[in-house]
């Protein structure tokens, strides 16, 4: 096993991405190593452990969102690694880049209420195949974190939804919790709020758990989740 | 019948998601791409026959609704052979 | 290209007046063209002149030893230790935001926010404070829908927080919405970026989104009253691009990081014209600017056109001649234009170019020194009279009546709104909003910024002077609140038409009373913004001078919220004794709902014991002897706990006071008072009477659900929680 | 030549928007309103005058980019007459 000083974990950068910062605090702050900042136009990647599409708004969320960032060049290093079997996280707007490259089925459509929504939300750990992103963590457990978008709605077709979940690649779905409003904030099918690929390597999820890594801002659950991921990405 | 309202930005008015597009699709290659304006193209299913009426309604609904007629303009089209 | 002659005619279609015209022809000895006019137009509009403004703005405190940038920058700027300073200024955009209400509010927050990077900082958090009409108004709806997801749509994109704000509902605002926006950012005190030009033959570069025919001559917009004729004679409007708003943020910062830049601009209200004239004259130089090489998006751009776009998310700059090529590869990699534009001169002349003809050549000083100042006439103030509690009052047992209030959509929760709004990105966000202060940490340090914006217009009606002092204090009290030390003021001064005498004493007497609290809270006045000609058909807004306040707290982890956090605790009032069992019910809330709005004085400030009770609340929050604050603001003690309640989903045993008037000590809105939690009560008792700050207990935090006034009836929290929560959705889906 | 690209979401698809803006023409009194659908109308600037390779030239970018081929169908329009 490497020690978490050790790994190797890029972000990627995007215009309009405002996330990467967030993203680096908390890994580093997990990890005692700055992960490194690879700008979109990069066409390679240096070896890694973890690819990082952090949230915000890449090239505006203009068209849709993702689709734009989805075709910038440091995504085909990023498709290569993941061909490899390299683990790819994306959070948010980085999940929507996931859903627009294909590394992930399904779409992330506007937000049921038609409004960007952000506040807490507690997620449900479900019961998966095998994978680094929630090995750690037992199914059941309750996370609250923060989501803070306008397209968090995942839709996926009948029989895709129905392959997600049998396949146990349904990671997190909403769950009422002590957070204020409705357990479900965007409409999402099957309350999902994160999924994983059908290897387990690729995961996406609209929470951001770099926003609740200590208590005084409001939780330390995403810290918790993080820290799950690296141990079992170093063992 | 069904009923195609067509909205875009008026003349003038900046359009910073055409311009992004644009931009990606020259750095994809698509060197010929000079501009692009985006709009909206709305897809109406309404329960009336008569044509003029539909029109009429139609207009209504853009000039209350769906569009912003401050910045967009809109117009109304209303697909033959139904 | 012929063009015709210019004439008062052209002028006034402009806003000018006939005297202001007069001084035009006598200034430049000729007769302008129509580019050179519509310069004139917009630097002495009213919105980037203050001519009916300056005289009272130059009486506003703005020293301190805490200020390193007074008025007259872009922003403000207050020493907070550790070589950082904070950054902000609040700025309006209530016209455009009523005319489109979704570009109208991102551009405001798009504006504003520009306006603090200018100065080199990176903006931290945004807020803004917003009065719309009457809630069953049929504009109010789609008003606050389309400002609320302008604000978001802006701020979330670029990716700052938007931690706090107000929201005021008021048939006042009907036909004419209030939309200010505040900036907070933080800069190294030593790298703080101005925009006055130095040294002549220094190349003048543009930067950012291309010009387009844009919201042309929105400054002279914002400075005239509205009616039907001017909603119909819609100027283009602007329309921002947060997208390319946050790379012109980034390629700015990371430009100001390598030291090539010498003085920096945005290019706000009157767009190039504003931008070119301030750098030039503010550096006691001149400046020559061929347009043909302005980037424009739109074909054959006069240059007119040029000179007054108000096209978003762009900036002028002087840059070190050398610098140059280091400049154009940031912007280059961040994918913005950069075009070296023109250049310093020594002329004190502004002179521009276009199509190799000089289509502008006009001296500089008339268009700022020379600018006109009024010293508008004002009407007599008749104040208010001091209304009695109980002239108002009825029996209704205090349960009732607090239910009633917060069924308002003056006590509603604000959730609705600001769950639009990315309070937590760039992870520093301590409290967001729903607190006293939205609460910031300095990223990598235990210091924290607080930061609150107020205004009671009610208050100002009432009495211009006690307003316009209340909005400092309450200001004062969010940030002291949290356990912050409030260090300086932004304001934004919203009227109506100051060639009215009695909108001109509004004007007057609030800055005045502004002035005497700034001064005596030790919270000078670094940045504003004017607003005026707030009017519709002739009808005036209430008067709505808005506070932003910055504090700083040294090590977060005392900062206090409103919750408490377990039954037993004590609450108590500080700033109120126990004689205290009336309470100021005029212009209050209660005054508002239950007796129809009376005209009658507000509330009065009392500043000495304002700052004490404020200091007091400081240091024992500090001390760790206080668990949670709240200051008691609309609606009262009453409704000030029940907020505590809500927030800490505990209930509560309140002693009754003895005898005196009930409603007026459960609703009465006295100042300087701040209800908290603690565990500590004799140690805050034995304090207060050192400080010679009143304190006295109200009750008890109960593990129950219920919240008790005396022998009164039971209120339940989860159903007051119900019922301010539901307001607005059923407002905004209704 | 100036190109129109007409992107609609597959049938099967949610559109939350569509929904809301059909609930709340119904709610303003347009109860003949059965259904609605939106979609993008895209006008793109592309220098290239032969309309063959113009549209093949549009069909890539629409594949490339433009369209999200998993949820949404595209259709393009040259006008006649440019
Ligand atoms: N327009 C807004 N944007 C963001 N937050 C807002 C807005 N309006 C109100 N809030 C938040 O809601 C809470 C209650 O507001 P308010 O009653 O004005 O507070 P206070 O009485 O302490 O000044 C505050 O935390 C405030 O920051
Ligand atoms: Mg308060």
């Amino acid at each position: 096993m490497m020690s978490l000083t050790s790994m190797r974990i890029a972000i990627l950068v995007f215009p309009g991405s405002n996330c990467d910062r967030d993203m680096m605090v908390a890994i580093e702050r997990l990890t005692g190593r700055r992960p490194s900042l690879v700008w979109h136009k990069e066409s390679s990647l240096d070896t890694i452990d973890l690819a990082i599409i952090p949230g915000g708004f890449s090239f505006g969320d203009y068209l849709r969102c993702g689709a734009l960032a989805a075709r910038a060049p440091v995504i085909d290093a990023v498709l290569d690694h993941a061909a490899r079997g390299g683990a790819v996280m994306g959070v948010c707007n980085g999940f929507q880049v996931l859903l627009e490259t294909g590394l992930l089925p399904g779409v992330l459509v506007q937000n049921a209420g038609l409004k960007y929504i952000c506040r807490n939300v507690t997620v449900d750990v479900c019961d998966t195949i095998d994978s680094p992103f929630t090995q750690n963590l037992e199914t059941g457990t309750r996370l609250t974190m923060p989501v803070a978008h306008n397209e968090g709605n995942y839709f996926a077709s009948e029989d895709e939804l129905a392959r997600l979940n049998d396949n146990g690649q349904i990671a997190f779905r909403y769950k009422d919790g002590p957070a204020h409003g409705p357990a479900n904030p965007n409409g999402s099918s099957l309350n999902i709020a994160g999924i994983v690929s059908a290897n387990g390597r690729v995961m996406g999820m609209m929470p951001h758990p770099e926003r609740a890594i200590s208590p005084e801002l409001g939780g330390s659950d995403g810290a918790t989740f993080l820290q799950g991921c690296l141990e079992a990405l170093a063992s | 019948m069904q009923v195609i309202v067509n909205i875009s930005l008026k003349e003038g008015v900046l359009d910073p998601q055409g311009l992004a597009i644009a931009r990606s699709l020259n750095d994809l290659g698509f060197q010929e791409v000079d501009g692009i304006r985006v709009g909206k193209r709305i897809v109406l299913e309404v329960d009336e026959t008569d044509e003029a009426r539909l029109h009429q309604r139609v207009a209504k609904m853009c000039e209350t609704l769906l569009s912003n007629t401050v910045i967009e303009d809109y117009n109304i089209d209303i697909p033959d052979g139904q | 290209m012929s063009e015709p002659e210019m004439t008062f005619k052209n002028a006034a279609s402009m806003g000018l007046s006939e005297d202001e015209w007069g001084l035009i022809l006598k200034r430049l000895k000729r007769t302008p063209n129509l580019c050179e006019l519509g310069i004139f137009s917009a630097m002495w509009s009213e919105h980037c002149s203050y001519k009916s403004s300056k005289k009272w703005l130059k009486t506003l405190p703005v020293d301190g030893p805490q200020v390193i940038e007074g008025p007259g920058e872009n922003a403000g700027a207050v020493d907070i230790g550790d070589g950082l300073a904070a950054i902000f200024k609040i700025e309006s955009h209530n016209h455009p935001s009523y005319i489109e209400p979704y570009q109208g509010a991102a551009t405001g927050v798009g504006g504003i926010l520009r306006d603090v990077f200018t100065m080199g900082a990176r903006p931290m958090a945004l807020l803004n404070a917003l009065r719309f009409g009457a809630a069953d108004h049929e504009k109010t709806k789609h008003l606050l829908g389309g400002v609320v997801s302008g604000i978001g749509g802006y701020g979330n994109c670029i990716g700052i927080p938007t931690v706090g704000g107000e929201v005021n509902f008021d048939a006042s605002y009907n036909g004419n919405i209030l939309v200010n926006a505040m900036a907070v950012g933080l800069a190294n005190s030593d790298r703080i970026f101005r925009s006055a030009a130095t040294g002549p033959g220094n190349p003048v570069i543009y930067v950012g989104a291309k010009t387009g025919r844009d919201g042309i001559h929105g400054a002279t917009m914002a400075s005239a009253e509205f009616s039907d004729e001017t909603e119909s004679k819609r100027p283009t409007v602007q329309v921002g691009d947060p997208f390319t708003g946050k790379l012109l943020m980034e390629a700015c910062l990371e430009l100001m990081a390598s030291d090539s830049v010498l003085s920096i601009q945005d290019m706000g209200a009157a767009g190039l014209t504003s931008s070119s004239v301030e750098m030039a004259s503010k550096g006691g130089l001149g400046m020559e600017i061929d347009l043909d090489l302005v980037p424009a998006r739109e074909e054959g751009m006069s240059a007119y056109e040029l000179m007054l776009s108000e096209s978003q998310e762009r900036m002028l700059m002087v840059l070190k001649p050398d610098a140059t090529q280091t400049a154009r590869e940031i912007f280059d990699k961040w994918d913005l234009d950069f075009m070296p534009i023109g250049q310093v001169t020594e002329t004190g002349r502004l002179v521009l170019l276009k199509d190799g003809v000089t289509a502008c050549d006009i001296p500089l000083d008339p268009l700022v020194d020379d600018a006109p100042e009024y010293d508008r006439p004002q009407a007599e103030f008749v104040p208010h009279p001091v209304i009695e509690s109980n002239t108002i009052t009825s029996g209704a047992p205090i349960s009732n009546i607090l239910m009633q209030l917060l069924g308002t959509v003056d006590l509603a929760s604000r959730r609705w709104i600001y769950e639009q709004y990315d309070s937590q990105v760039m992870a520093d966000t301590l409290q967001g909003p729903g607190g006293d202060a939205g609460l910031i940490r300095v990223h990598g340090s235990q210091r924290g910024l607080a930061m609150s914006t107020d205004c009671t217009p009610r208050y100002v009606e009432a009495d211009p002077r006690t307003g316009g002092a209340q909005a400092v204090a309450e200001s004062y009290r969010n940030i002291c609140a949290v356990g912050a030390r409030p260090l300086a003021i932004t304001n934004n001064l919203n009227f109506g038409n100051p060639e009215k005498p009695e909108i001109m004493t509004q004007m007057a007497q609030s800055v005045v009373g502004m002035g005497e609290a700034a001064l005596a809270l030790d919270t000078p006045v670094v940045s504003g913004n004017v607003s005026l000609y707030n009017e519709t058909d002739g009808r005036a807004i209430r008067p709505c001078p808005v506070v932003g306040m910055v504090g700083v707290i040294d090590d977060i982890a005392n900062a206090v919220r409103i919750a408490p956090t377990a039954s037993g605790q004590t609450l108590m009032v500080i700033g109120q004794d126990k004689s205290c069992n009336d309470g100021w019910l005029g212009a209050s809330l209660y005054a508002r709902h239950l007796a129809g709005e009376p005209q009658a004085a507000p509330p009065p400030v009392r500043l000495d014991s304002e700052r004490r009770t404020g200091e007091f609340l400081q240091a024992q929050i500090g001390a760790g002897n206080i668990i949670a604050a709240h200051d008691v603001s609309d609606g009262g003690l009453a409704v000030t706990i029940a907020e505590m309640c809500m927030a800490a989903g505990l209930g509560a045993t309140i002693a009754s006071p003895d005898g005196g008037n009930a409603h007026g000590w459960a609703f009465g809105e006295d100042q300087g008072r701040y209800v908290i939690a603690t565990d500590n009560a004799e140690a805050l008792i034995d304090a207060a009477k050192t400080a010679g700050v009143s304190i006295c207990v109200l009750g008890m935090i109960s593990a129950t659900d219920e919240l008790k006034f005396g022998e009164g009836d039971a209120i339940s929290v989860v159903k007051m929680k119900t019922s301010v929560e539901a307001t607005i959705p059923a407002l905004m889906n209704g």
